[in-house]
C-alpha cells in the first residue's frame, strides 16, 4: 500500500494555503531497466481534494510531475480546525486518501 | 570527493526522456551527451545561477520530499517490530530512551552500553539489533536506497534527524573515546591508498576547489566544515532517493578508488565525528534537498 | 636548578609522547579500516596498503624532508616507462574523450569500457568545455606557451604517466604507473596539450 | 450539518440530488473523475496538438498570468514551477512543457472559492519552453517562458 501524504494547510492572508506531498513513483514509462525491459508507466492521474464535502481542487496529471509529487494551492472559506481531504488516483486504479486539520 | 557522474544515457539509449533524474545506477563513458547542458548553465554568469538555484533549492525545502521519509521513519519507530515485536521507543541515542529532540545534532558520541563511538546510522542498527531482534548482517546487506526499496534505517535516521531541525550542532568530545574518535577520524581522512592515491583531503583539504563544476567544501576548515553535515540527510533530485551520510561516505570512498568501507562502521563513525565536530556550533537545518 | 632540568625533562616526554600519539592514531586508523574495509569488483583490500610513497607522504603531511624526498621522486622518475618508439604524440581528438571521460578504478568500473583521465575533472584543458574543475591548474595554451619540442613531450608524457616523479606528494593520480591509461591513451593526451592543432593551443 | 449538505438535502431526491451532490462534489471522485482525465490531451506528443485536445486551439497570450520557475533549473528532475492567474474568471490552469515526450504536465480545475494560483514540480526532459496556459470565462489564454534544464549530478 501506498505510504501517506503529507499535508499541511494553514490560514494565510485569509485563504487556506495547502500544500501536499505525496508518495508515489511517477514512472514515465519511457525509461527501461538494467536489463533493457521497458518500465511500465505507474502515476497519479487525478488528485482532489475537497473540504467540507466541496471538491476545492481537482487536478489531472501526467507523467510528467516530479516523482513523490508537490501540489500546493490555496481556497477561501475554511476555518481553523476544520479537515480537508485529499484523494490521488494513479493510472493502475491505485488510490489513497489522507486527511489533515486545518491550522 | 563527488566527481561528476555521467548518468547512464547510454545504458538508458531509447529513453526519449532523458531524465538524467531517473537513470541513476552507473557511470557512463558518454560525457558528450551529458555534458552539454551543462555548459549552459556554465555560461552564465555565475552568481546569478547559484542565486537562482538557492532560492528555488529553499522553496523546495519548505516542502521537501524528505518529509515524506521522515513521516515513514516516525511510523516505524513507533510501531512494534521485528522478532522481539518491540518499538524503538526504548532506543537511547545518548539523551535518554525515546528523548529524540536535539539528539541527532549531539552524535557522533560515545555510548556506554555500547562500549563506542556511534554516528546515528550505526546507533538505530544497534538498537534495531538489541531491542527489535533484527540481525546486523541483514540490514548491512543493502543498506542504501534504491528505486524499489528505502532501508528501514535511512527513514529512520531522516525521522530522528528531523527532529533536531534548527539545532546547533554540539557533538561531544567529553569522553576519552570521543577524542579518540576524533583523532582516528582525522587520520582516516587523511590517510592517502589506493590505485590514485587519493585521500579525502585530497578533494576536500582546501579552500574553493570544484570537480567540474560542483564545488567542494574544505572540510578541514571551520567556515565549510558544515556542509559536510547540512542537508543530510538528504533528497536526491536524482533518481528521487533518500540517502543518509552513511551513503554518502560510502560514494566518496568509491570515488576515491578505495574498498567499500562496511555499512554503519567504526571507520564510518569517527570520520563523521571528525568532519561534524569540526561543524559544531553551527544550525542544522534539517534534512534538505541534494541535487 | 632541579626544577629546570625536570621542566626540559618533561617538555621532552610531553613532545615524545605527542609524536607517539599521532601515529598511533594514524596506526589505529590503518588497522580500523583494514578492519571495516570489504574487496568489491576491482577494489581489492590491498589498496589500503600504502606503497612508499605514499606512506611518505601520510606520514610528513605531504611535505617530506627534502633529502628524501628527492631520493623518492628519483625513483618515481627512474620507474617511468617511456613508448619504446620514442614516440610521444598521439591523437588529440581521441586525447580530448579521454580528457571528459571520469570512469576509471572505482569499485563500480570494470569489464570492457576503457578508463578515462577524469582530466576535466580538475583542469580547465579545451576552449569548448566549461565544465571543469579548479584542483588543478588550467592547462590552456598549454603547448603554446610551453612549446611542441621533444623534451616537453617526454616530460608532458612523464608528468602524465607518473606525476609523483616530478612532484612528490602531487594531488595528481600516476596514470600510467597505476594502470590506469594506456601508453596510448597517454599519447593521445600529450597531443591534446601539445599538438598545434588541437583547440587546446588555438 | 453544514450549509451545503443542508441545501442539498432540501433539494431532496432524484436526479437533481444526483445532479446537485455531483455539483457540490460529494460523489466518490474516481466516478467522476475517471471520465475527466484528458488522455488525448496527455498523451499528445507536441505542444500543438496538446492545445487542441484541450479545446484551446486559438489562445491569446496575456501578461495576465505569472510563472514562477528557475531560469535554469539545477535538476530536470524535480522543476519547481508556480502558476498565477489574473484573469476574471480562471476556470483551470495548465502547465505544458514543449519538448518533453508528451507535453502536457498537469491540468488544474480550479473551482469558485479556490484561488487561481497552484504550484508543482515537474521533469523535464531539456532546455525548454513552459506554457502555462489558463481557461476563463471559456477563453484560452497563454504565457511562456523558457527554463534551462542542467543535466549530470555530483555528489553533493
Amino acid at each position: 500500500m501506498a505510504d501517506p501524504m503529507r499535508i499541511r494547510a494553514v490560514i494565510k492572508d485569509g485563504a487556506v494555503n495547502v500544500k501536499i506531498l505525496m508518495s508515489h513513483a511517477m514512472e514515465t514509462g519511457q525509461r527501461k531497466d538494467g536489463d533493457g525491459k521497458p518500465i511500465p508507466a505507474h502515476y497519479i492521474q487525478h488528485v482532489s481534494a475537497t473540504w467540507q464535502g466541496k471538491v476545492v481542487l481537482s487536478a489531472q496529471w501526467g507523467t510528467a510531475v516530479a516523482k513523490n509529487p508537490f501540489l500546493e494551492f490555496s481556497f477561501k472559506g475554511g476555518q481553523k480546525g476544520e479537515k480537508i481531504q485529499v484523494t490521488w488516483t494513479d493510472n493502475k486504479g491505485e488510490k489513497r486518501t489522507d486527511e489533515a486539520t486545518i491550522n | 570527493m563527488s566527481s561528476i557522474k555521467l548518468r547512464a544515457v547510454l545504458a538508458l539509449s531509447g529513453l526519449v526522456l532523458a531524465c538524467a533524474a531517473h537513470a541513476q545506477q552507473k557511470e557512463a563513458a558518454a560525457p558528450k551527451k551529458t555534458a552539454a547542458p551543462v555548459k549552459k548553465a556554465a555560461s552564465a554568469p555565475k552568481d546569478a545561477v547559484t542565486a537562482d538555484f538557492d532560492k528555488f533549492r529553499e522553496v523546495m525545502e519548505d516542502a521537501s520530499p524528505a518529509e515524506l521519509f521522515e513521516a515513514k521513519g516516525e511510523e516505524l519507530w513507533k510501531t512494534r517490530r521485528g522478532p522481539k515485536n518491540a518499538s524503538l521507543e526504548q532506543c537511547d541515542l545518548g539523551l535518554g530512551p525515546g528523548i529524540l529532540k536535539g539528539a541527532y545534532v549531539r552524535m557522533p558520541r560515545y555510548f556506554a552500553d555500547a562500549g563506542e563511538v556511534m554516528d546515528v546510522e550505526r546507533r538505530i542498527v544497534y538498537c534495531m539489533v538489541t531491542l527489535q531482534g533484527y540481525k546486523a548482517e541483514d540490514l548491512a546487506k543493502q543498506p542504501f536506497s534504491s528505486e524499489s526499496r528505502t532501508p528501514d534505517p535511512v527513514s529512520l535516521v531522516t525521522y530522528v534527524a528531523g527532529q533536531s531541525r534548527g539545532m546547533k550542532i554540539a557533538i561531544p568530545q567529553k569522553h576519552a573515546k570521543e577524542r579518540e574518535a576524533y583523532n582516528v577520524g582525522r587520520e582516516i581522512f587523511n590517510f592517502r591508498a589506493g590505485a590514485w592515491d587519493f585521500s579525502c583531503a585530497s578533494c576536500h583539504g582546501e579552500d574553493g576547489k570544484r570537480i567540474r563544476t560542483q564545488e567542494l567544501p574544505n572540510l578541514t576548515s571551520k567556515k565549510d566544515a558544515i556542509r559536510a553535515f547540512q542537508g543530510w540527510p538528504g533528497y536526491r533530485m536524482t533518481g528521487g532517493l533518500m540517502h543518509t551520510l552513511q551513503w554518502r561516505m560510502n560514494d566518496c570512498f568509491r570515488q576515491q578508488r578505495f574498498p567499500e568501507p562496511g555499512y554503519a562502521s567504526e571507520t564510518i563513525a569517527d570520520l563523521l565525528t571528525y568532519m561534524g565536530v569540526n561543524a559544531n556550533g553551527q544550525v542544522y537545518k534539517g534534512p534538505g534537498i541534494k541535487r | 636548578m632541579k626544577t629546570f632540568q625536570a621542566s626540559i625533562f618533561g617538555a621532552a616526554v610531553l613532545a615524545i609522547a605527542f609524536t607517539v600519539e599521532a601515529g598511533d592514531d594514524r596506526a589505529k586508523a590503518v588497522a580500523m579500516m583494514k578492519r571495516d574495509f570489504h574487496a568489491k569488483g576491482i577494489a581489492g583490500t590491498d589498496r589500503l596498503n600504502e606503497d612508499g610513497l605514499q606512506a611518505l607522504c601520510n606520514r610528513s603531511g605531504n611535505n617530506p624532508s627534502k633529502a628524501v624526498g628527492e631520493r623518492l621522486q628519483q625513483d618515481q622518475l627512474e620507474a617511468i616507462k617511456y613508448p619504446a618508439d620514442g614516440k610521444f604524440l598521439g591523437d588529440w581528438k581521441s586525447g580530448e574523450r579521454i580528457a571528459q571521460n571520469g570512469r576509471g578504478m572505482t569499485w563500480s568500473d570494470g569489464g570492457a569500457a576503457a578508463n578515462g583521465g577524469s582530466c576535466y575533472n580538475c583542469h580547465q584543458i579545451g576552449p569548448n568545455e566549461t565544465s571543469f574543475g579548479t584542483i588543478g591548474n588550467s592547462l590552456r595554451q598549454f603547448g603554446k606557451t610551453r612549446g611542441n619540442t621533444p623534451e616537453m613531450q617526454k616530460y608532458v608524457y612523464g608528468k602524465i604517466y607518473n606525476a609523483k616523479a616530478f612532484n612528490l606528494c602531487s594531488n595528481m593520480p600516476r596514470f600510467g604507473h597505476s594502470g590506469t591509461l594506456t601508453e596510448k591513451q597517454i599519447q593521445d593526451l600529450v597531443a591534446l596539450l601539445l599538438d598545434p592543432s588541437s583547440p587546446v593551443n588555438q | 450539518m453544514n450549509q451545503t449538505r443542508r441545501n442539498v438535502l432540501k433539494a431532496g431526491g432524484g436526479a437533481s440530488l444526483y445532479a446537485l451532490l455531483a455539483a457540490a462534489g460529494m460523489l466518490r471522485p474516481d466516478t467522476a473523475l475517471a471520465a475527466d482525465w484528458n488522455q488525448k490531451a496527455f498523451e499528445a506528443k507536441n505542444l500543438k496538438d496538446a492545445f487542441d485536445a484541450l479545446g484551446a486551439g486559438s489562445r491569446a497570450d496575456s501578461i495576465g498570468i505569472f510563472m514562477t520557475a528557475p531560469e535554469i533549473a539545477e535538476n530536470g528532475a524535480v522543476v519547481p514551477i508556480g502558476a498565477v492567474s489574473k484573469i476574471p474568471g480562471t476556470e483551470s490552469i495548465a502547465i505544458l512543457i514543449a519538448k518533453n515526450p508528451t507535453a502536457l504536465a498537469a491540468n488544474f480545475d480550479i473551482p469558485a472559492g479556490t484561488e487561481p494560483s497552484v504550484s508543482t514540480r515537474v521533469k523535464m526532459a531539456e532546455t525548454s519552453e513552459v506554457h502555462v496556459l489558463v481557461k476563463a470565462q471559456g477563453k484560452f489564454y497563454v504565457t511562456k517562458k523558457e527554463i534551462k534544464v542542467t543535466i549530470g549530478g555530483c555528489g553533493g
